[in-house]
């Protein structure tokens, strides 16, 4: 047995300064941050980054951009807490750390010629954002591309115009739901995520589904998708969220049965997580 | 490589001199009945005889509590500069037994598993490990024979076996020979045949059994998940935590920022934490992802025996120390559980 | 001239004291009408909480009487409890506690009077403006803290309500090493206390005299802060801590409702002026030397002058720990086993605490666990004798001072005492109207 | 402009004001960050509004109940500061006391009948029972222990000052020993609060050769049950297992049970 090896990056933990560029509030709790880096960042979609405030602490963030060749990284963050809660504070010109990419994303190949079926249930909108850009940008090479998003009230819902724009191309449907027009204007349907599933008319040998949103969503889509097609497990990928201190598979906290969240994740194959009974708990 | 023997006296002569030079850590008495791997102060006795394991395993001298991530400071003109902590200073952890040492070699895979844990590896690198052989079972707690760690002699830089007429001393790498240059002991040239016959000397069985191998227990663990044994327990349980943190190879952390009154500057740390505590899976707005006591109890298990060894396939885990049995207020033990768990499922698979 | 002075003064919640005080003066005319010394302290009952304790849960207990006394009221508990359990402890054991003493002497002094007092003496509202004014003194006077917190830490485990003592023993010994280190540091602070007594003999201490009766424990070896028996200044004489009743002749008064204490005079007063007036002789050689550059001599009547003989004090348990903690050093440390059986009795105990002698007395019954508690602080002890000098002091001062000066005089009078009001669980509430 | 904070007591040792007394290195540093505005025990100024206040000590009458309501409609955070305020502490104890009798035990007969017959005269009649700070007026961030930790008193005003929010990790005692490597207090025959009692104190108490008696309060999540037959089932006596329980715990509503 020899020790440990030593060829470890000494900045394994270390965060490189990013400045925020421009700050956008896109709803009450969330906002839209734009950031610049050092050297761009060479993400997959679904990946993650951890971003730190200095003496405050580190969490981690979604990257919401799609791959891109300059410096830039975009995120959205929601005020959930102590540390999301001075990020919110912050304006652009102020310094942020960030570490990563980290994790397992999406392979855009594997999505090349087939139908599909986007998922997103509230933030999970932002990670799946990665995706869908270059997607959208180069559809011609993706089959029938289908968008539904959710969100509890009109108040709530995220990235609008973009959805308008990603409407217009061909082959590309986004279906926009709310829980409740909370008496607000709405133009979109009304209803769980769920909802327009079975109507989609999917050939469940093309499609490929990819789910991301609040914990409790993901046992009825997959019903309502294995009611009406038969889409095989491997072909569903989902995207997951677990409390993470360090992004890297060191911390332990992120781990899902077998799984470390961080690693593994958090885009996983459904065929995967069927052997994780904590997974979508 | 190389083996010697000496006396018991002149092994205590050669550590006391190699403590002068390098932190030393040494297995000794703290408290009513238990041990510790303390630094071995000037003149204090050296002995090989058995022991009750250390509360805290020598593997957390590799993961200290309270370890330094990076320090920063804000310089007047806004940037943030990060500073590495510094290297971690040279240590002999020694009288590590079998089961520590495969406790260690465990988290040297997983520290080892890319992306690499620097701050592991550096402290990896800058200690050496004199092992030691456990001749008879340390108490009625200890099942190592059952998880495969008490042949494991991994890692260990030297390795010393006591005898009845003097201690055999083993060279198991270069820094060990560098560890033992001057020490002036007698070359053995039979050293095979004496170890041979010092573990046939051994009682058989030797400490407590598992009620099926650690090959396959997690089938077992796997068809037994919803298993009523983990509530069972469960309900004697404080969720304090001393399980994962007594465990050899334990090693989750929780992620601290300290802060300077001016606000200028800082620190970011890693302490212990505990997956039986029961923030530990809890996310931001408070959802909890193990938040039952027998859910906390499984996941500790199952990484012990089916999680971390069929990730890194290094063996199990659980090295059969008893620690956290042994240290747990409520005297849960795991073994108790894992062979309940065996039994409900109708015995090994 | 005096004749038009009507003065009304009421100064409630009295600062930079420990514990709830109010201050009520009436004059009409010149001519005092009222002084009054009222404590407005919230009751905490110890002494019927404590009932049904096991001996070292009282004392563990009875250390949150006070946080500032906190080892005197264990040392007085322990001593208490031993006494009631017939327990003679070991000679380390008394060595540790007189050290575990002292080192709350030197940080309770040193508070009290570079933090609280010299204010006063300053014309200043607190220490605050004085950080900005005098930052090398407040620097000075915060690291000889700093020191003897420390140096209780040690010993004791933690600075305030230390949990190494206990009853019979010492739950766990002070390290070797840490008492080196603190040997040494006091060794350094020898200089520093020098500076700080340069600078307390430039106080101007009010110049008020009043005879009274001093009382204080004393001992035939050595200056009396842990042991001995109970002296006064008016007989010469002493009696054992177990008539200790016998001395506080606790007593209630018509106008006021809080528990007063006398023994042969009207009043007494306890704390480092009285150890000083009875036991001079036995202070270290260059304690005595500061006292007199001081210009303090024994006996001394002037209450205000309390200050004076803290900053002797404060030299002697410099000296006196020096030589102690060298006497451990070489002695070296051996494990004793604190145990004890619980069984019936009573017995009673005393110690001196930088405010003055404390004592407590405990009662067990058969099965051990406490039936009757009693603790006399300190400050109950003493407040009788501060209006006494507050009534003989108000009509010197009145012709010479206004309202606002003759204040500030009694306010600094009360807080000479260092008194310790939370300590004063004795005591009753009381509301005035 | 800097924060104004003042420190208030109500029964108790005060103890734990002079706790940050004893935080010598960083007292200055702290001053020079915050304007101190009331602190009864060591300076004599005083202010109207306060941003953040500290309340030490255990509340028995009253006129308590009306100082503290006052208190926290002039200050934007409340801090409870030590056991007494924390869970009433020791001296809670005397809850399962009539008043009178606490009276009568402490004062003498005597006086008890004044305390029956006189109410207007004899204040102490409001002491009704000794309540925590949390069950008067709402308390923002709890600094428990007897007496309080310095360091999370550091860390409380540098989180308030840098607009964090102060953060106490709800662990066991029994981490912190570890982290210490001590001995456990049940191998050496004796009973422990450890397991269920709220850490945060580095187990200072089992490093000094002690036990906890959990002076911090219990868990959220403290088996109470379970620690309970534990005690038993070690040899304690069901009088001692209620007598610990009301050592620090008598105002606990999680140790109800196990100390009635
Ligand atoms: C893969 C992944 C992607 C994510 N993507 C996004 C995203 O794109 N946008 C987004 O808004 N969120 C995202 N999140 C969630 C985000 O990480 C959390 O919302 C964030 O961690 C909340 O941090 P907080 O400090 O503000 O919250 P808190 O509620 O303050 O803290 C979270 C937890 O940490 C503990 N804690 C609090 N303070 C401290 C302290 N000082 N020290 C130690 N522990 C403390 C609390 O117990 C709590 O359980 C993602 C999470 C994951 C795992
Ligand atoms: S040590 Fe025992 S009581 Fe504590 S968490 Fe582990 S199993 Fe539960
Ligand atoms: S699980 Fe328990 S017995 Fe196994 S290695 Fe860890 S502490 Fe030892
Ligand atoms: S001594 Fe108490 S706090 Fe420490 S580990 Fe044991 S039970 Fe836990």
């Amino acid at each position: 047995m020899s020790s440990a090896q030593q060829t470890a990056d000494p900045g394994l933990y270390l965060p490189r300064s990013a400045r925020i560029e421009a700050v956008a509030d896109l709803t009450a709790r969330e906002k839209f941050f734009r950031l610049t880096l050092d050297r761009p960042l060479g993400h997959q979609p679904g990946q993650f980054v951890m971003v730190t405030v200095p003496g405050m602490g580190e969490c981690a963030i979604s990257i919401t951009c799609g791959p891109r060749e300059d410096n830039i990284l975009e995120m959205v963050i929601r005020k959930a807490g102590n540390l999301t809660g001075v990020i919110h504070g912050l304006k652009a010109g102020d310094t942020l750390g960030v570490r990563g990419p980290f994790g397992r994303g999406f392979d855009l190949a594997e999505f090349h010629g087939r139908d599909v079926l986007v998922v997103a249930g509230g933030l999970g909108l932002v990670p799946l954002r990665s995706l869908l850009t270059p997607m959208i940008a180069d559809h011609g090479r993706f089959g029938r591309i289908t968008l539904i998003t959710g969100a509890r009230t009109p108040a709530e819902t995220l990235f609008r115009e973009e959805l308008a724009r990603w409407r217009e191309k061909d082959n590309v449907e986004v279906i926009e739901m709310v829980d409740s027009t909370a008496h607000l204007p709405w133009d979109g349907r009304v209803g769980l995520v769920t909802t327009p599933i079975g109507a989609l008319g999917l050939d469940a040998a093309r499609t490929t589904v990819v789910l991301c949103g609040p914990p409790v969503m993901y046992k009825f889509v997959l019903l309502e998708l294995d009611r009406h097609y038969h889409v095989p497990a491997e072909r569903i990928f989902i995207d997951l969220e677990r409390r993470m201190r360090c992004g890297v598979g060191k911390c332990g906290h992120c781990q899902i049965n077998q799984a470390y969240c961080c690693q593994q994740g958090p885009v996983f194959r459904y065929s995967e997580l069927r052997d994780f009974p904590e997974a979508l708990a | 490589m190389n083996a010697f023997l000496a006396s018991p006296a002149q092994v205590g002569g050669w550590l006391h001199v190699l403590a002068r030079t390098t932190a030393l850590l040494w297995p000794q008495p703290k408290g009513s009945r238990n041990f510790s791997f303390l630094p071995l102060a000037q003149g204090a006795p050296v002995s090989l005889d058995r022991y009750r394991p250390t509360v805290v395993p020598p593997s957390r001298h590799l993961l200290p509590a309270d370890e330094t991530l990076f320090t920063y400071r804000c310089e007047p003109t806004g940037e943030v500069r990060y500073q590495p902590p510094e290297a971690p200073p040279r240590q002999i952890l020694a009288g590590v037994r079998p089961c520590d040492l495969k406790g260690i070699a465990q988290l040297d895979a997983v520290m080892a598993d890319a992306p690499a844990d620097p701050l592991y590896g550096a402290r990896r690198a800058a200690t050496a490990i004199i092992g030691v052989d456990c001749l008879a079972p340390c108490d009625s707690r200890c099942f190592c024979a059952a998880t495969g760690s008490l042949a494991f002699r991994g890692g260990a830089d030297l390795f010393l076996t006591p005898l009845a007429d003097g201690v055999l001393v083993e060279v198991t790498s270069d820094r060990g020979a560098e560890l033992l240059a001057g020490a002036g002991f007698a070359p053995c040239g039979n050293a095979a045949a004496l170890r041979e016959q010092a573990e046939a000397d051994r009682p058989v069985p030797f400490g407590r059994a598992l009620a099926a191998s650690p090959a396959e227990l997690p089938a077992v663990l796997r068809a037994g998940y919803r298993s009523p044994v983990y509530g069972r327990h469960g309900e004697r349980c404080f969720s304090c935590g001393t399980c994962n943190l007594v465990c050899p190879t334990c090693y989750c952390f929780e992620v601290r920022d300290d802060l300077a009154l001016d606000g200028a500057g800082g620190r970011r740390s890693r302490t212990w934490d505990a997956c039986m505590i029961p923030a530990f899976a809890e996310v931001a707005g408070g959802h909890n992802f193990r938040p039952q006591v027998g859910e906390r109890q499984r996941h500790r298990l199952k990484r012990k025996f089916e999680y971390l060894p069929d990730r890194f396939g290094t063996g199990p885990f659980c090295v059969g120390c008893g620690r956290c049995g042994r240290q747990c207020a409520a005297d849960i033990d795991i073994l108790v559980m894992i062979n309940e768990i065996v039994a409900e499922q109708g015995g090994a698979a | 001239m005096s004749d038009d002075k009507t003065y009304r003064i009421r100064l409630e919640h009295i600062t930079r004291v420990e514990g709830h005080g109010s201050i009520r003066i009436d004059t009409k005319k010149g001519a005092v009408e009222e002084v009054r010394l009222e404590i407005v302290e919230a009751n905490r009952f110890f002494e019927n909480f404590v009932k049904g304790m096991l001996p070292h849960e009282v004392v563990q207990t009875v250390s949150r009487i006070c946080g500032i006394c906190c080892v005197g009221h264990q040392l007085a508990g322990l001593k208490a409890v031993e006494a009631a359990l017939s327990l003679t402890v070991s000679d380390q054991t008394v060595r540790l506690r007189k050290l575990l003493n002292e080192s709350q002497f030197l940080q309770s002094h040193t508070l009290h009077l570079f933090f609280l007092a010299l204010p006063d003496f300053l014309g200043a509202p607190s220490i605050l403006p004085l950080a900005q004014q005098e930052p090398e003194l407040v620097k000075r006077a915060l690291s000889l803290k700093k020191l003897a917190n420390d140096y209780t830490t040690v010993f004791g485990g933690r600075a305030l309500h230390p949990m190494a003592t206990t009853v019979n023993g010492w739950r766990r010994l002070p390290d070797l090493a840490q008492v080196e280190a603190i040997h040494g540091r006091l060794e350094g602070a020898v200089a520093e206390v020098e500076q700080l007594l340069a600078v307390v003999k430039t106080l101007a201490v009010p110049a008020y005299e009043r005879d009274t009766e001093y009382v204080s424990l004393t001992h035939p070896g050595e200056y009396a802060l842990y042991d001995g028996e109970i002296k006064s200044s008016h007989t010469g004489a002493s009696v054992p801590v177990a008539d200790y009743r016998r001395v506080t002749n606790e007593f209630t008064v018509a106008h006021s409702t809080s528990k007063w204490s006398r023994w042969h005079r009207d009043s007494y007063l306890v704390g480092a002026l009285a150890r000083f007036n009875n036991n001079f002789s036995q202070l270290h050689p260059r304690a005595r030397e500061a006292a007199d550059e001081l210009g303090l001599k024994s006996p001394c009547f002037n209450p205000y002058h309390n200050n004076t003989a803290q900053m002797v004090e404060l030299i002697h348990c410099l000296y006196s720990s020096l030589a102690g903690l060298e006497d451990l050093l070489n002695r070296g440390l051996v494990e004793e086993e604190a145990v004890y059986t619980a069984a019936a009795g009573q017995g009673s105990g005393a110690t001196e605490v930088p405010r003055g002698i404390l004592f407590h007395e405990y009662g067990f019954g058969d099965d051990g666990r406490c039936l009757a508690a009693n603790a006399i602080i300190p400050t109950s002890q003493n407040i009788n004798n501060i209006e006494q000098d507050m009534k003989a002091f108000v009509p010197l001062m009145l012709p010479a001072m206004g309202q606002e000066e003759l204040a500030r005089h009694m306010e600094m009078l009360l807080r000479a005492y260092d008194p310790c009001i939370s300590c004063s669980v004795h005591m009753l509430d009381v509301r005035f109207v | 402009m800097k924060p104004k904070v003042a420190f208030f007591d109500f029964a108790s040792c005060e103890g734990c004001q002079l706790a940050l007394l004893n935080c010598e290195d960083e007292l200055l540093d702290i001053l020079a960050c915050v304007e101190l505005v009331e602190f009864r025990e060591a300076i004599s100024e005083r202010a109207v509004r306060y941003d953040i206040a500290f309340v030490e000590g255990s509340i028995h009458r009253e006129q308590d109940l009306e100082r503290l309501r006052d208190i926290r409609s002039r200050s934007k955070v409340l801090v409870a500061l030590g056991a007494c305020a924390c869970n009433g502490n020791v001296q809670a104890r005397s809850n399962f006391v009539a008043p009178a009798e606490n009276y009568k035990s402490v004062y003498g007969e005597e006086e008890r009948n004044r305390v029956q017959t006189d109410p207007d005269y004899w204040p102490l009649w409001s002491h009704t029972r000794v309540r925590a700070v949390h069950e008067v007026v709402e308390v923002d961030f709890f600094l428990r222990g007897c007496p309080m930790v310095p360091a999370e008193f550091l860390h409380l005003v540098k989180s308030l000052l840098t607009g964090r929010t102060p953060y106490f990790p709800a662990n066991a005692v029994c981490v912190e020993c570890k982290k210490n490597d001590n001995e456990c207090v049940y191998d050496r025959g004796l009973a422990c609060f450890g397991p269920i009692a709220y850490g945060g104190c580095d187990a200072v108490c089992i490093n000094g050769g002690h036990v906890c008696d959990a002076c911090r309060g219990l868990l959220p999540y403290a088996n109470v049950e379970a620690h309970r037959r534990m005690l038993v089932a070690r040899g304690v006596d069901p009088d001692g297992v209620r007598n610990r329980y009301r050592l620090h715990l008598s105002n606990d509503p999680l140790a109800q049970e196990a100390r009635r």
